[in-house]
């Protein structure tokens, strides 16, 4: 491509721009975009070959906080831009920054289909429960009876998860972080980079203005430990004070259930394969309070990666002219008149 | 040229042009002889115009009339530019054929049909009572009703073929008799099948025997022939090409011309999926095809491409053409290259999606939210579709906007001889990348042409976030200042508008550029307007056909030119939206010529409204 | 009327009219006082509109320009149609409010900032280099500044709240100074107040003792206060609506005139989204509401609303209502009621979303697919809202077919007072099912309307299917003739050609019928050319006023009246829609008046283009 | 609603137009047609509470081929179609008509949140793998390199699998049945139409124009029984001739495995529990030939269906007329003058 510049090792503040950032003073996003820009500068991304894509959406103003090449998008539309992009230059490193809203309400399908297609890209959806940008309606990660300006009396519309979702689409690379959990988050982000083709994260954000501590069951301190489980591959999957409790399966079920380590002496506690699809798929629809929420990498299973370069076409793969392409249909030829 | 050298010249009068439509099943593989004569007849120095009708079913039940198929060839020795308002022949191969096709026969015409087919059952299904042949349906036309069937099933019984397969070689024994009728050279027809069926030379054979049976035939039975007048066609290497071919072809060139990837992205729907098959074949040649998930999919993936230094071209039709235009408006505000190739079919809603129509320059041009303007053309031909497609990536990459380029069903499916394009020979497009780090700035526009800087990702220093959100004037930044947005509104428009000074002048096609009457029209009524006006001008009427290429912005001189002429006639099939769109541009005697059949104006439509409004401008 | 009885009068002279602007932090209440201005004035014998300008950020840092939330009122002794063009009084609670609203206030006009915020911090925030009210920029204003931070909290001291919620009683505290200054009576303030906090009583009376410091401080620096002009209002029960509003109770009317179920249906978007709120909010008056996951299905939800017998409707701004547009075009093949409210705001693509434009009314008549002609209507004042939204639900279900009404941003937010209607006595809305099962076909039309049969499902024997494919006129079948669809495109262009017999014919809101020169708007322009014809003619220049609310059909005689005028100019928000239509119409001398900025016109605006037109036309 | 006529039984011949029936020869819609007639007629539904919506696709010609309302509509947009009609009116009993492309192309996001949602309504999505009225392009569900006339050179995206997909969106009835096996797809049929809430049926589809066979591998007479496993409630997941093969549960993979039964010694057949999401995804996710083709009901729970009556408003459920609705706000009285 272009003439690469010697360039120093870069730090998480290199990709801050000098635009001011503009969400509500303690919103979710800024610890999101602290945490993204310290993994680009980790993992020794590069601005120029750096690309932000977003749709409309208080979290899709992203794209304005860090110096690479950046498209703000239109509502929903984020991936199908992004799926543009990697056509036309498959070498670039795309990141798909997406709400609740943006990106399973109205862009819903494009999700769908960027994950099955499995472009290699980052898609990091925040989860605020919530439209942020259009003042707080609830959104289709909003839990029942959620009360908002379009449902004055409570939503009776039954809340999609997004992991169990981009699980059913296809999805080979499937993980959950938190705001306020940069260390995880940090990690989580890694993984994704490096996974080859579409890597999902959905991120709960906290929402301070429509949604305040929404996801306080599982994500407050004093509940992290007793409501959230942090899977890691090859760990065994455990959670509470001292680890004292765990998911086993329960085979009456088939399905996972907690036991009190110790105590329960089925407790043949699993540990975590981010391979297993059946796995992924049942942790993924665990639902708080009644099981921990898990979170961090759920799945992570690569598998065959669109590539644009791939030849659709009916050719032998050697390249042809246009001219001779053209010239390959029924063609004959008048001469010239001898002059 | 394989000039139709050794073919039989038949006894008979000399004409200038012939009309000739098959007709039959879906199965019966009319689509093959059609384009074979007109092959034949490029061969025999003729020039010609095709057009296939295919049903709407996907397959048919044999023997409906709406599974019947048919293909129109209007060949002849004087420039062709439409398919004939009437058949001189037609040649329907089942009672179904014959029924939804007959009025396309002109009155004393030549109706061949194969008697073979016209049992009680097929008569039924056309909605005979009685046979045609005998009820005195038709009166008035010269009548060949051979047993086709029987005939071909005769003419490969040495053939090691099945009956059903037998049967199937009866198009080029009907073909064989056409070919005698009009004294067109079997050879290049007999090349082409030892070619398709190189692997299958049995087929091969029998088709070619069915060929010669039927042209034997009419030698045999005195089948009146006739001489067609023939041309003397340029030099160069030739090639059949229906209008989304050139048009494929146009864009694949128009990227190669710009050193830039085409990345052509589109969702099916008729009849514009053609186009994306073309080029899907191409990608040996560079080209990178996507078929994406909706329309609105693909509209963002070819803005995302030209985002990243692609030429991003989307194609579709009338209904997914308004799912596009809200990305469209992206492309206007973020001031991206972006193709949008309509195709265009009879609406509103689903319509009749097989049927043409030229009813959405409206939504081309006043289709999206918010002042979004953008540069609208259209193609007239095949030929043209070639040219505009390189006329619209000149303007999109040059300016910086997205271009609708309008073509419809009719243009589209319709072919003609065609020379192929030295590229090498054609000006280059030439657009740089922005790549001087030092104080750039994505809103900085060229004094000339208004067209913003383009920079890549990839490229170092240059790195910037666009949207669509409203932008400062100076840099570019996100503003929601009231005097900005008003400055913003006029460059944006003023860009359009500056178009205009690298579009050539606009010239009458025939005509005086100034008198009483100018028959202005664009895209595909294009061939009928051009011969009504010839055949009014050889009669002394004196009028002058206009065609628009350009229909935002228009041709510098557009309105000095238009301004001209006392009265100005716009047939469109449409209910008058150039028409509507000339009067707000300010002109006064315009007069819509409305269509809205979903088929192509006759010839004789034009001549008659034109008549009629000299005839009462005389009064 | 709970007449101001007891407000205090203070000496000086007595205006008309009075606009005071309110500006200040997200956080400083701004919205709150300034809608108890309005009511104060209400109750004060005035007419009043209002406006609020929102930041775009959902909630800013503190003290930064882009937090800035304003409120403007405009009261007096006539009626009032706009919000003023420029303030008389500007209260700024802290610097970066002053600067961004200073424009907006006359020459020699009163600005009450709050000296308590002018802080090196706060001043650097807002831009200023040095304290505006020390360097002269207030310079010819009259300035008053005192510290009202530290007042409000003296006036609250008594109460038990913490510094914070003491603190945040400043605005009411500024609203009792300009009470004082313009004569208001607090007594429906504190009415208002009371029943707010009724749950937080300390709350409630900390804001009464802060309104009163300061009305008291008006009075102990003997600050020059006005007499405001009165009107008599005319008796009935008042509210303040905003165009939303009384948009939402105008569909929910129409629903119960019609005895149909409304089924809302939307996605959210700036500035539609109260719409949805509002109506959301009248389920248990029998509204259905329903939040799609996109435009696209909530469109296809009401058209499936409508199918089932209820009345349809959905609403979006500009991004949105493009990807609406497809299945518009389906409810114009089906022939279905549907109503399309569009609250237009600035583009193209995202735009300015908090900003005002008109630039949808191309994209309204012209955005869809083939030719797909529905009605058109705009909506130029929250009264307009609830009549329009009336009358789209006429049109749609007396001619089977969709309306687009048109709003913006601008007369959607602003508010006036307004009689409550009585629902009993409109006139109702009777369209009834066809329920009768013989010879039943859903495409018989009633020769009057031409509009098609309506059977609903629950119907027995009125099973039928249909779609967007094109019908046969007789029966409803699909059909592919060419003249049928000849006659269908002319039949569903007939039928809203049609429309106009039942319009009311259009008379001028002001002026004579005829004359030299009309100024012609619609939707919110109505408000500044009232006003700046009321002008122009109190100075004696004939000039008239013509206010379009139907833009597809036009009103039966518009052709006629606008005829007689020989100088027509349309001021838009736009760049000249309406005026390219009129033009497309065949008017020659029609002038577009363009302001492009996000902005409404100003009442000089207009003022200075006639005057200027005039005295051209002088020469 | 409207006065009843007192009916008799229908016939599933009474349920047919006066409409020539326009498919190719030998399309599998053909015996789809047939079937649902017949469940109509055995589940004794009535024509004019009957509406049949579609989008556009051979498939979604279906309404014109039933006497009831029917609504042939957009592309991809029939769920959104048939949320308006049961928010108008709730007692309907509607069925939505799509194909692979309609229902999983354009139309992927509606058929998420209506599935979401969970609204009262039968989903029949005509599989063929192709879209078959624009031709035979490939389709979302169409295997990997599959050639096409968009797809020239075979295909590079990776399919979507209906049922997982369905049920990552929430869906509370999964099932599949094939165009041929009318026994068999009659019964799935009528558990849909009694299922209360969303009920989502994919049906292998022939296309024999551009996709003949595509599914012989698990559809062809002497297929069906190594290849196919047809679940019923309570029924052990059994498959092969004379049921000698059935599924086990694999614990150290977490997820299923095909066993000989009697020759395996760990062979504990499972028992179909339609209600057991963790069964239902992995059975959703087998692959033929690796696996039998999973048919029947999959997953069968039923959940909070959206009812367009419940009340989203905030007040007490209680009707108010709409004058007293606009005066609720802040309203004042200006008596007229004495007169
Ligand atoms: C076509 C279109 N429809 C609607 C909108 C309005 N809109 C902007 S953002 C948004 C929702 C944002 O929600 P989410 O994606 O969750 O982002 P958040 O603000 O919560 O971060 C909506 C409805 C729009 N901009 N464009
Ligand atoms: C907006 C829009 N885009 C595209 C089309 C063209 N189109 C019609 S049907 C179809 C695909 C049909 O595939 P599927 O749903 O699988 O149905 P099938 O024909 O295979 O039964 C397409 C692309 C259309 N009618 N409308
Ligand atoms: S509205 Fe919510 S999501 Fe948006 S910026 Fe504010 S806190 Fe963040
Ligand atoms: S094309 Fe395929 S799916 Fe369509 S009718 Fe023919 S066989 Fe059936
Ligand atoms: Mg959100
Ligand atoms: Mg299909």
């Amino acid at each position: 491509m272009n003439e690469q510049v010697t360039q120093a090792k870069l730090t998480a503040a290199d990709f801050a721009t000098d635009q001011e950032v503009r969400w509500c003073p303690g919103c979710g996003d800024y610890a999101i975009l602290k945490a993204v820009r310290t993994v680009l500068a980790e993992v020794g991304a590069r601005r120029e070959n750096t690309v932000f894509v977003s749709g409309i959406g208080c979290s899709s103003r992203f794209p304005y906080y860090i110096d690479t090449y950046g498209f703000h998008t239109i509502h929903g539309r984020a991936p199908a831009v992004a799926t543009g992009m990697l056509l036309a230059n498959p070498d670039l490193d795309v990141w798909i920054i997406t709400g609740d809203g943006d990106g399973l309400s109205i862009g819903g399908n494009h999700l769908l289909h960027i994950l099955r297609r499995n472009l290699n890209c980052q898609i990091l959806l925040f989860n605020n429960e919530t439209y942020g940008l259009t003042k707080g309606q609830y959104s289709p990660t909003s839990h029942l009876a959620t009360r908002s300006p379009s449902s004055p009396g409570g939503s009776i519309d039954n809340p999609v998860d997004p992991a169990s979702f981009a699980l059913g689409c296809g999805a080979r690379f499937v993980a959950r972080g938190v705001d306020t959990q940069i260390g995880q988050l940090t990690e989580v982000l890694k993984a994704a980079y490096h996974h080859e083709g579409a890597a999902f994260v959905e991120i709960f954000q906290n929402c301070i203005v429509f949604n305040e501590d929404v996801f306080d069951g599982f994500t407050a301190k004093s509940n992290v430990a007793e409501h959230q489980l942090q899977v890691e591959p090859g760990k065994p999957l455990v959670y509470g004070a001292d680890d004292s409790r765990g998911l086993v399966f329960d085979a009456a079920a088939l399905g996972l259930r907690t036991a009190e380590l110790g105590s329960d002496s089925e407790a043949d506690v699993l540990v975590h394969d981010p391979a297993n699809y059946n796995l992924a798929t049942a942790l993924a629809r665990m639902n708080n309070p009644e099981f921990p929420m898990a979170t961090g990498v759920l799945y992570d299973n690569p598998g065959p990666v669109y590539a644009a370069a791939a030849d659709q076409s009916g050719s032998d793969g050697n390249a042809r002219s246009l001219m001779d392409a053209m010239r390959a249909g029924f063609s004959w030829k008048v001469a010239g008149k001898e002059q | 040229m394989n000039i139709a050298e050794g073919s039989a010249s038949p006894e008979g009068n000399t004409v200038e042009t012939v009309v000739v439509r098959f007709a039959g099943d879906s199965g019966d593989g009319i689509q093959v002889i059609g384009s074979q004569l007109g092959l034949a007849s490029a061969m025999s120095e003729n020039d010609l115009g095709t057009f296939p009708e295919y049903p709407s079913e996907v397959r048919a039940p044999v023997g409906t009339t709406y599974g019947v198929s048919a293909y129109q060839v209007h060949f002849g020795g004087r420039p062709i530019k439409t398919i004939g308002d009437e058949a001189d022949m037609l040649v329907a191969l089942n009672p179904a054929a014959l029924t939804t096709n007959l009025d396309i026969l002109k009155k004393g015409g030549t109706v061949l049909v194969d008697a073979g087919t016209f049992s009680e059952r097929n008569l039924e299904k056309a909605g005979y009572k009685a046979s045609p042949l005998e009820d005195g349906t038709l009166d008035g036309y010269r009548v060949m009703a051979p047993d086709i069937s029987k005939l071909t099933l005769e003419s490969v019984a040495d053939l090691s073929l099945n009956r059903k397969a037998s049967l199937r070689c009866k198009n080029f024994w009907a073909l064989g008799l056409v070919y005698w009728m009009y004294g067109r050279d079997r050879q290049p027809t007999i090349a082409w099948l030892n070619r398709k069926f190189a692997g299958n030379p049995d087929v091969a054979k029998a088709n070619i025997a069915a060929l010669n049976a039927g042209h034997a035939y009419g030698e045999t039975v005195e089948a009146t022939a006739q001489e067609v007048a023939r041309i003397e066609p340029a030099p160069g290497i030739y090639s059949f090409v229906t209008g989304y071919e050139a048009l494929a072809w146009g864009l694949a060139t128009a990227a190669e011309l710009a050193n830039r990837k085409l990345v052509f992205s589109s969702y099916p729907i008729t009849p514009a999926s053609p186009l994306l098959h073309t080029l899907a074949r191409l990608s040996d040649t560079g080209v990178t095809t996507f078929q994406a998930e909706d329309e609105i999919a693909a509209t963002c993936a070819a803005i995302g491409a030209s985002f990243t230094g692609g030429l991003g071209v989307t194609s579709s039709s009338g209904p997914g053409i308004a799912l596009k235009q809200e990305a469209m408006s992206l492309a206007v505000s973020a001031e991206l290259p972006l193709i949008i190739v309509n195709t265009q079919r009879a609406g509103p809603s689903t319509g009749m999606p097989t049927k043409t129509e030229q009813s959405d320059l409206n939504q081309a041009l006043y289709g999206r939210h918010g002042e979004s303007p953008l540069a609208v053309l259209a193609a007239g031909s095949p030929a043209e579709c070639f040219e505009m497609a390189i006329e619209a990536a000149r303007i999109a990459l040059t300016y910086m906007t997205p271009v609708i380029l309008l073509s419809d069903g009719f243009v589209a499916n319709s072919s003609s001889p065609w020379i192929l394009p030295d590229i090498d020979a054609l000006p280059r497009i030439n657009v740089a990348n922005h790549t001087d780090a030092e104080s750039f700035n994505p809103f900085e526009r060229d004094p000339e042409t208004l067209a913003r800087s383009w920079a890549i990702p990839g490229t170092p220093g240059c790195e910037h976030r666009i949207g669509g959100i409203e932008k400062d004037y100076a840099t570019g930044h996100i503003s929601y200042e009231p005097e900005n947005h008003q400055k913003m509104t006029d460059v944006r428009s003023g860009k359009i508008a500056g178009i205009a000074k690298t579009i050539p002048p606009l010239e009458p096609d025939q005509g005086p550029p100034e008198g009483d009457l100018a028959i202005v029209g664009w895209g595909s009524t294009y061939g009928p307007i051009s011969r009504a006006v010839n055949n009014l001008r050889a009669r002394n009427y004196r009028v002058s056909h206009i065609h628009l290429r350009h229909l935002r912005p228009f041709a510098p001189n557009q309105d000095e030119l238009l301004a001209a002429f006392s009265y100005v006639l716009v047939p469109e099939m449409n209910t008058g939206q150039l028409a509507g769109l000339l009067r707000s541009e300010g002109f006064g005697n315009v007069e819509s010529l409305s269509k809205m059949t979903g088929r192509p104006f006759q010839v004789s439509e034009i001549e008659e409204a034109v008549l009629s409004r000299l005839e009462s401008s005389d009064e």
